[in-house]
């Protein structure tokens, strides 16, 4: 095997030695006969198309799923048991960040914090006053100001993250110490700003240096060959190989991860300022947003982005009113809209569309079928002579599922059964098909593969040509520079830069981010000193 | 009470050793040939509720009588809702019935609807056991046949009186959901007011049936606190003591404060040898299915028919308590005179 | 949540979807059967089968008013309250006060319209749990009930309403049998042939969800809350009109039966989802059941036995046909 | 005390908070002062208090059954008909067939404890939702209990079992009272300062989270069910001791109460979250309005009045205190 990467304990056995894993849910083999194998001092990449089975594997060894039976598991040279009986994982010295975190919003941060601690070990006389100092001292390392009484569901998206990730760093230190230790991240990234992902790789490098094993999932190549050892890709729940990541470009990578030749999606970049304005918005104020004002044009897509806190993000959802502005103009086609006092209707009536980063909790019902979902804001046009026509509703949800290449495409599926990628074609499907005068996206690729973000940049184009406007607020620099005529940057609330043309670049993005001011993010005080 | 109150402690006295032998049976109407002008006729009963042992007692000795006599006879088994009353009521319209038996508290108009419908197929509708003899009768029903609550309450306002020699502090309890509450709590103060001679105060409280559980011990016990001369409780319906008992215990007024009831349910003539309530006023079972099923009989027969049901009343106290048995029964301390009596009466003998 | 509710209108016929779909009605069938060959001549009568449509209609007509609620995701607990005190206020405003009845009605309903109005103003205003508001405000209308009617029972109420409601009948069936199928009919076709019904559901579901797609959540809870009331109310007057009078008390067990049916009910059907028709099987169910037993005259004891266990043991079916795959109703 | 529970975590004092989770007892206060004023001399008695106190113990004790499965996220609507079987199995056992006191006790709490493995059962084996499930056993328990008892009361108990139920008294309280607050005591610290607490709130919070993270939430959510079956028993056994009968009806009284003082409580002392010494402040808080009402002698619907309204008004105010964010039990 190949002695390509840095090892720190050479002739260790490996921390993970995983083989013939296979999962079935129904009728779908999700899984089938994949073997996984990470070394001390190895950080592993896992990659692989939406629904290929990532999260699935690593929720086996979280002992959330049972493995069909044949799986075999061996964790520092010793047989360990499958399926992985409940606290076990932990006994294992396995720490994980979850692709949804595993965080429970309406509880505090500090019982969150300590959600493994507590849910595998007896513990009496808990004192809380502690425990919450403990967290302080341990957010303090990083850098991080979260208050540990603060409920999970009052902090934004990134801090949520940012809980977890130190969670998962905490219980994975200890077990190091003991000479063990798997830290295994499931998409950690999208929520980062790209700051903030450089100062998780500072913190994954150092875990892996002190003899850890890190599996690293991700859609982002580039990180996966900045940070990775070596990567195991999956394709439709089947093995398609283990390489060195450095060995393999980053074009190689997509071939492997989609099985075929991809051409990444880049737009033209022509200047369509001069096109009639279709949404103008002037002196928008609400939380950490300051006095912002811009205009979009017919086929315009302009990104949104910044650091942290930086309030890019919150813009599309006060436009839309799914947050409340304190103050602002949006006059969008006819109509002008007072941003204090409308609601999401009046939005929709003036054909906005908005798509939130929060896919099952504000953009979609997950107990309800793709059709349901898909349907909702288009039932007008499906009434019948006896009401709703439900074949052709299914008829409608079954031919965009073809479009947007959802897989499974059956349409009767519940949403939630859809992994989190494919979720995301669904919904955008059901905007896409209103044609709106302004569609607006909140981190439209989080979690999304390489080979199904081409589709939807593609469908985004398709949308913009038809002369429909588009706003992106993403963190994600690589896909702004790929799909945006304009990009938008902020700071402190703040439009402070704006990159246009030949401008749009990922690193020019990037650049822009990083010196529109210091930032606030993971930096713990080991790596400074 | 005042000074100058005299209590007439021996008509008291009178009222109270009228009902406390056992009841000797007079022949309420004319001897007929039951088994003759019965031998064809069907009669059907639908009870207030077949989840009150008293009650379905009663429907349970009615179906016995009817046997021991030879026509048929069903009962409507319910659990006191009345969309089962209705029920029970069409499937005897339906069947053929001649009499339909309202029993026990069940009010005819309210299931006007069906009894209309019963009368226009030619059924008659009786309500028996379901409110005192000074309620008129109630229009929707072919016969009312009530029973003496006035009469009960005579009987424990007389006994309260020579107790306390005509001293005494009355809280009654009542539920004013039951037709024979007013005319029978009505009666207990009366009869106090009278033989007490303003001698005697009492207060009334109404809880609804299905409250019991959850009102009379809060409030029995607000009171005893709020007016510790209370000297007497009367339940008006036995079943309430277990709600009044606790009250006692928990505010320590046990012994002090006397029980006085009626119904004759068997666990309360139990507390009674237990010394726990005072006294309880009884009415043998065997006696009410008798009464009614010779009532109905005659109605359905053609011949006159009584204006109240034939129900003797008999006080429990700890003396002859064990007359109803250890435990005691629903039918046990009323000598058996009317078994006979009626069996000549329907020339079965 | 089954593929079967979510795939409507799919295209291949799904065996294992209508075996889900039926299978409460095929044990309603079957239980009819054993009643029917215990007591051929009395149960199998036309009479007995009218009696039990309509004399049941009022608990079908409550259930109804529930599953709306629900639907969109809320408890009303306070729909048999209000079920009593629609029933005492005509009877008091008619019988006793000789308001003419077409105006007692409407008061009844208006009074609902109130109470539901109430209830939406606590949970939607101050944002308190359905559960507990309802559970006030149920005890809060008992009360007031007592009050009206001195807690006794009032009769001699117009014979108009009974006439029009369990004495006429259409094959042998009393009116209120065919207002509790139209009912149920309407609501079948508001929830799952009209926008209105979808966004009732996206509302019960995913209330932010549905918010950001543009439906006015707390409007649409608001409307639930006031059509559970008026509809209560209503089968208040229902009430009256079957039995002729209004006693305070009977009305409040119904509650529990209705919720019974309700979540019975949605495992038929359209599984998984609060729907009429299943609801409406799923009274008939328990009645056939109750009715049986009377006639056999067995102990009232056993139809506890058989209410309770039929439920469980129906649903628990019903469970294993969708290879015990989670209720969720949220 | 319970600040360190309410959220986890030191900060200087949080005045808001504070209010928050003590407004229901300040309004118990008000509310004694008021009644207090009214009749001095009854109302403020140590009798009158003693009395409250003792007679209301078993609705606490039922309320504290209630809220170990609320807090994982399951209803148990089974539980004041397991209290109805507790209290009749002792008295038919113990009264009827002449079984010592003790064994009839763990019979009863055994009925319990299998109560709860059934109800456990149907809910996690066949998933059905709870309150279906116990809605359903809860009528068959009203039918065995019916059955046993020939649905009549049965008294003559052994007085052992009174005298240290309500006979036996501490500072003038009736032992049953101690034992409620001894129970109160033992969940509060369970909630609060164990992990076995949090795993609780864990499951009711976020079943697939706790699962992720090594809980085994079918086996958490099987053992609060029987917590809730034997506690509830358990309370049957005091009910008869309290009232030294057993009936087959009035124990099913309790239900609602129980719920409306859970949820009530789940507004104080650690609001946002079912918790003890809130159960408890909730059951006496409306205590005290019906017991001060009847020794006004006011007529008692006015008490269903009170109760309704004061569940509502207390809940409405604490959420405006915590301005009106919505309530969130799971
Ligand atoms: N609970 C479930 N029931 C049924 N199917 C499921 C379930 N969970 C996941 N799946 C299916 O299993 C497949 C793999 O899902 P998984 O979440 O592992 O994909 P993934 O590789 O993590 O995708 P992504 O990159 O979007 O996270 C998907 O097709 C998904 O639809
Ligand atoms: N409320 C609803 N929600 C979702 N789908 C529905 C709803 N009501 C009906 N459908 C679906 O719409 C289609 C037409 O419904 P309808 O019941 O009229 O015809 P159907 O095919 O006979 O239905 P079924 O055979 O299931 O009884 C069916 O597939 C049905 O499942
Ligand atoms: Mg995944
Ligand atoms: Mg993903």
């Amino acid at each position: 095997m190949s002695e390509a990467f840095r090892r720190r304990h050479r002739g260790d056995a490996p921390v993970l030695d995983v083989r013939h894993l296979s999962k079935r849910f129904g009728n779908q083999l999700v899984l089938d006969d994949v073997g996984l194998e990470v070394l001390p001092g190895e950080v592993h990449g896992l990659l692989g198309q939406n629904g290929s089975g990532k999260s699935t594997l690593i929720k086996i060894l979280a002992g959330f799923h049972d493995p069909e039976p044949g799986a075999e598991l061996v964790m520092y040279g010793e047989a360990a048991r499958l399926p992985m009986p409940a606290g076990g994982a932990r006994a294992l010295g396995i720490a994980f960040v979850h692709q949804h975190l595993a965080l429970i919003p309406s509880l505090t941060v500090v019982e969150n914090l300590r959600l493994n601690d507590l849910a595998t070990q007896n513990r009496v006389a808990i004192n809380w006053r502690r425990e919450a100092e403990k967290a302080r001292a341990t957010f303090a390392r990083f850098d991080l100001a979260i208050d540990p009484r603060a409920r999970i569901q009052d902090l934004p998206q990134v801090e949520r993250a940012l809980v977890a990730i130190v969670r998962a760093f905490e219980e994975v230190k200890d077990a190091t110490a003991g000479g063990r230790g798997l830290l295994i991240l499931d998409e950690p990234t999208p929520f980062l700003p790209k700051a903030g992902v450089e100062q998780l790789f500072l913190l994954v490098k150092s875990i892996a240096a002190d003899g850890a094993g890190v599996i690293f999932v991700s859609h982002d190549i580039d990180e996966i060959r900045e940070i990775t050892d070596r990567a195991t890709i999956l394709r439709d729940g089947k093995l398609a190989g283990t390489v060195v990541s450095k060995d393999v470009d980053h074009d190689g990578f997509i071939e492997l991860i989609v099985g075929r030749k991809v051409s990444l999606f880049q737009s033209a970049k022509p200047d369509l300022t001069a096109r009639p304005v279709a949404a103008r918005v002037a002196s928008l104020s609400g939380p950490m947003v300051e006095d912002v004002g811009f205009a979009v044009h017919e086929g315009e897509i302009v990104g949104l982005t910044g650091l942290i806190g930086s309030g890019a993000d919150r813009v599309p959802s006060l436009l839309y009113a799914a947050q409340r502005a304190r103050a602002g103009t949006f006059s969008v086609g006819g109509t002008t809209l007072d941003l204090a006092t409308i609601l999401p209707e009046h939005a929709m009536a003036a054909g906005i569309a908005f798509l939130p980063a929060d896919r099952l909790g504000a953009a979609g019902v997950g107990s309800l079928s793709i059709t349901d979902n898909i349907s909702l804001p288009v039932l007008s046009d499906f009434m019948g002579a006896f009401g709703l026509s439900w074949p052709r509703l299914t008829e409608r949800a079954r031919s965009l599922g073809r479009d947007y290449e959802v897989r499974p495409n059956r349409p009767e599926l519940n949403l939630s059964a859809l992994s989190g990628g494919n979720a995301q074609k669904v919904l955008l499907a059901k905007w896409l098909q209103t044609e709106p005068t302004l569609l607006m996206l909140d981190e439209p690729t989080q979690g999304v593969d390489v080979g199904a973000r081409q589709t939807l940049f593609a469908a985004l184009n398709g949308a913009a040509s038809k002369g429909t406007a588009i706003l992106v607020a993403s963190t994600d620099a690589e896909q702004l520079a790929q799909i945006c005529h304009r990009v938008l940057v902020f700071a402190g609330g703040r439009i402070v830069d704006i990159l246009s043309g030949d401008a749009v670049t990922k690193d020019r993005i990037t650049e822009a981010c990083l010196k529109s001011t210091t930032l606030t993010a993971l930096h713990p005080r080991e790596e400074a000193a | 009470g005042p000074a100058h109150a005299a209590p007439d402690l021996e008509a008291a006295q009178a009222i109270v050793d009228e009902h406390s032998q056992i009841p000797t049976f007079e022949p309420p109407g004319e001897p007929f040939d039951a088994k003759a002008c019965m031998a064809d006729k069907k009669l059907f009963s639908v009870p207030t509720s077949s989840s009150i042992p008293f009650v379905d007692g009663i429907e349970t000795s009615m179906e016995e009588v009817a046997e021991e006599i030879g026509f048929e006879f069903q009962q409507w088994k319910n659990q006191a809702q009345p969309t089962q009353w209705v029920q029970g009521m069409e499937f005897a319209i339906n069947n053929g019935f001649d009499g339909i038996d309202l029993m026990a508290g069940i009010i005819p108009s309210s299931l006007g609807p069906q009894a209309a419908a019963a009368k226009a197929a030619g059924i008659q509708v009786f309500a028996t056991h379901w409110a005192d003899t000074t309620t008129p009768d109630d229009p929707a029903a072919t016969h009312s046949f009530p029973i003496p609550y006035t009469r009960v309450g005579e009987i424990i306002g007389a006994w309260i009186t020579v107790k306390t020699e005509g001293k005494a502090n009355v809280l009654i309890i009542g539920s004013d959901d039951v037709p024979a509450t007013t005319p029978y709590r009505k009666s207990v103060q009366a009869t106090l007011d009278k033989l007490c001679d303003g001698g005697c105060s009492h207060t009334y409280v109404n809880v609804p049936v299905a409250e019991w559980a959850t009102k009379i011990q809060t409030n029995v016990q607000g009171a005893l606190i709020a007016d510790p001369t209370i000297n007497y409780i009367v339940p008006i319906y036995d079943s309430m003591s277990q709600f009044v008992l606790p009250a006692l215990t928990i505010t320590g007024k046990k012994g002090q404060v006397k029980i006085a009831t009626f119904n004759g349910t068997p666990f309360v003539i139990d507390l009674v040898r237990q010394g726990e309530v005072e006294m309880d006023i009884g009415e043998s079972l065997g006696w009410i299915a008798r009464s009614t099923i010779d009532a109905e009989m005659r109605s359905l027969c053609g011949l006159d028919v009584p204006e109240d049901l034939y129900v003797p009343l008999l006080i429990f106290d700890k003396d002859n308590a064990e007359t109803a048995g250890v435990p005691a029964g629903f039918n046990q301390g009323y000598g058996d005179e009317h078994v006979s009596g009626y069996r000549k009466l329907w020339g079965l003998e | 949540m089954s593929e079967a509710t979510a795939t409507p209108g799919a295209a291949p016929i799904n065996w294992k979807r209508h075996a889900e779909a039926y299978a409460l009605v095929f044990a309603l069938v079957v239980l009819f059967c054993v009643f029917g060959a215990l007591k051929p001549v009395a149960f199998l009568s036309w009479a007995n089968i009218s009696t039990m449509l309509g004399s049941q209609s009022v608990l079908v007509f409550l259930t109804l008013a529930l599953i709306i609620p629900l639907t969109a995701g809320d408890f009303d607990l306070s729909i048999a309250a209000t079920l009593t005190l629609g029933a005492m206020m005509v009877a008091v405003l008619n019988a006793q006060m000789g308001v003419p009845l077409p105006v007692a009605m409407v008061c009844a309903i208006g009074a609902g319209a109130v109470i539901g109005m109430v209830n939406a103003w606590f949970v939607l205003y101050f944002r308190i749990h359905s559960l507990i508001v309802t559970l006030g405000t149920g005890t809060f209308i008992n009360g007031i009930v007592l009050w009206i009617s001195g807690s006794s029972t009032i009769s001699g109420i117009d014979p108009v309403l009974v006439t029009y409601v369990v004495v006429t009948r259409v094959f042998g069936i009393p009116l209120v049998f065919y207002y509790a199928l139209t009912l149920a009919i309407v609501l079948w076709y508001v929830f799952g042939y009209t926008s209105l019904g979808r966004r009732l559901l996206f509302v019960g579901r995913g209330r932010e969800v549905a918010r950001l797609s543009g439906i006015r959540v707390d409007r649409v809870r608001f409307f639930c809350f006031i059509a559970s009331g008026m509809i209560s109310a209503t089968t208040g007057i229902l009430y009256v009109g079957t039995i002729g009078a209004a006693d305070p008390n009977s009305g409040n067990t119904f509650l529990l039966p209705a919720f019974a049916a309700a979540f019975l009910g949605a495992t038929a059907i359209n599984p998984g989802r609060f729907n009429a028709f299943g609801s409406l099987i799923a009274v008939y169910f328990l009645v056939i059941g109750i009715t049986g037993l009377s006639m056999l005259g067995i102990q009232t004891y056993v139809q506890n036995l058989f209410y309770g266990g039929a439920l469980v043991t129906a649903v628990a079916l019903s469970q294993l046909v969708r290879k015990r795959e989670a209720q969720d109703f949220s």
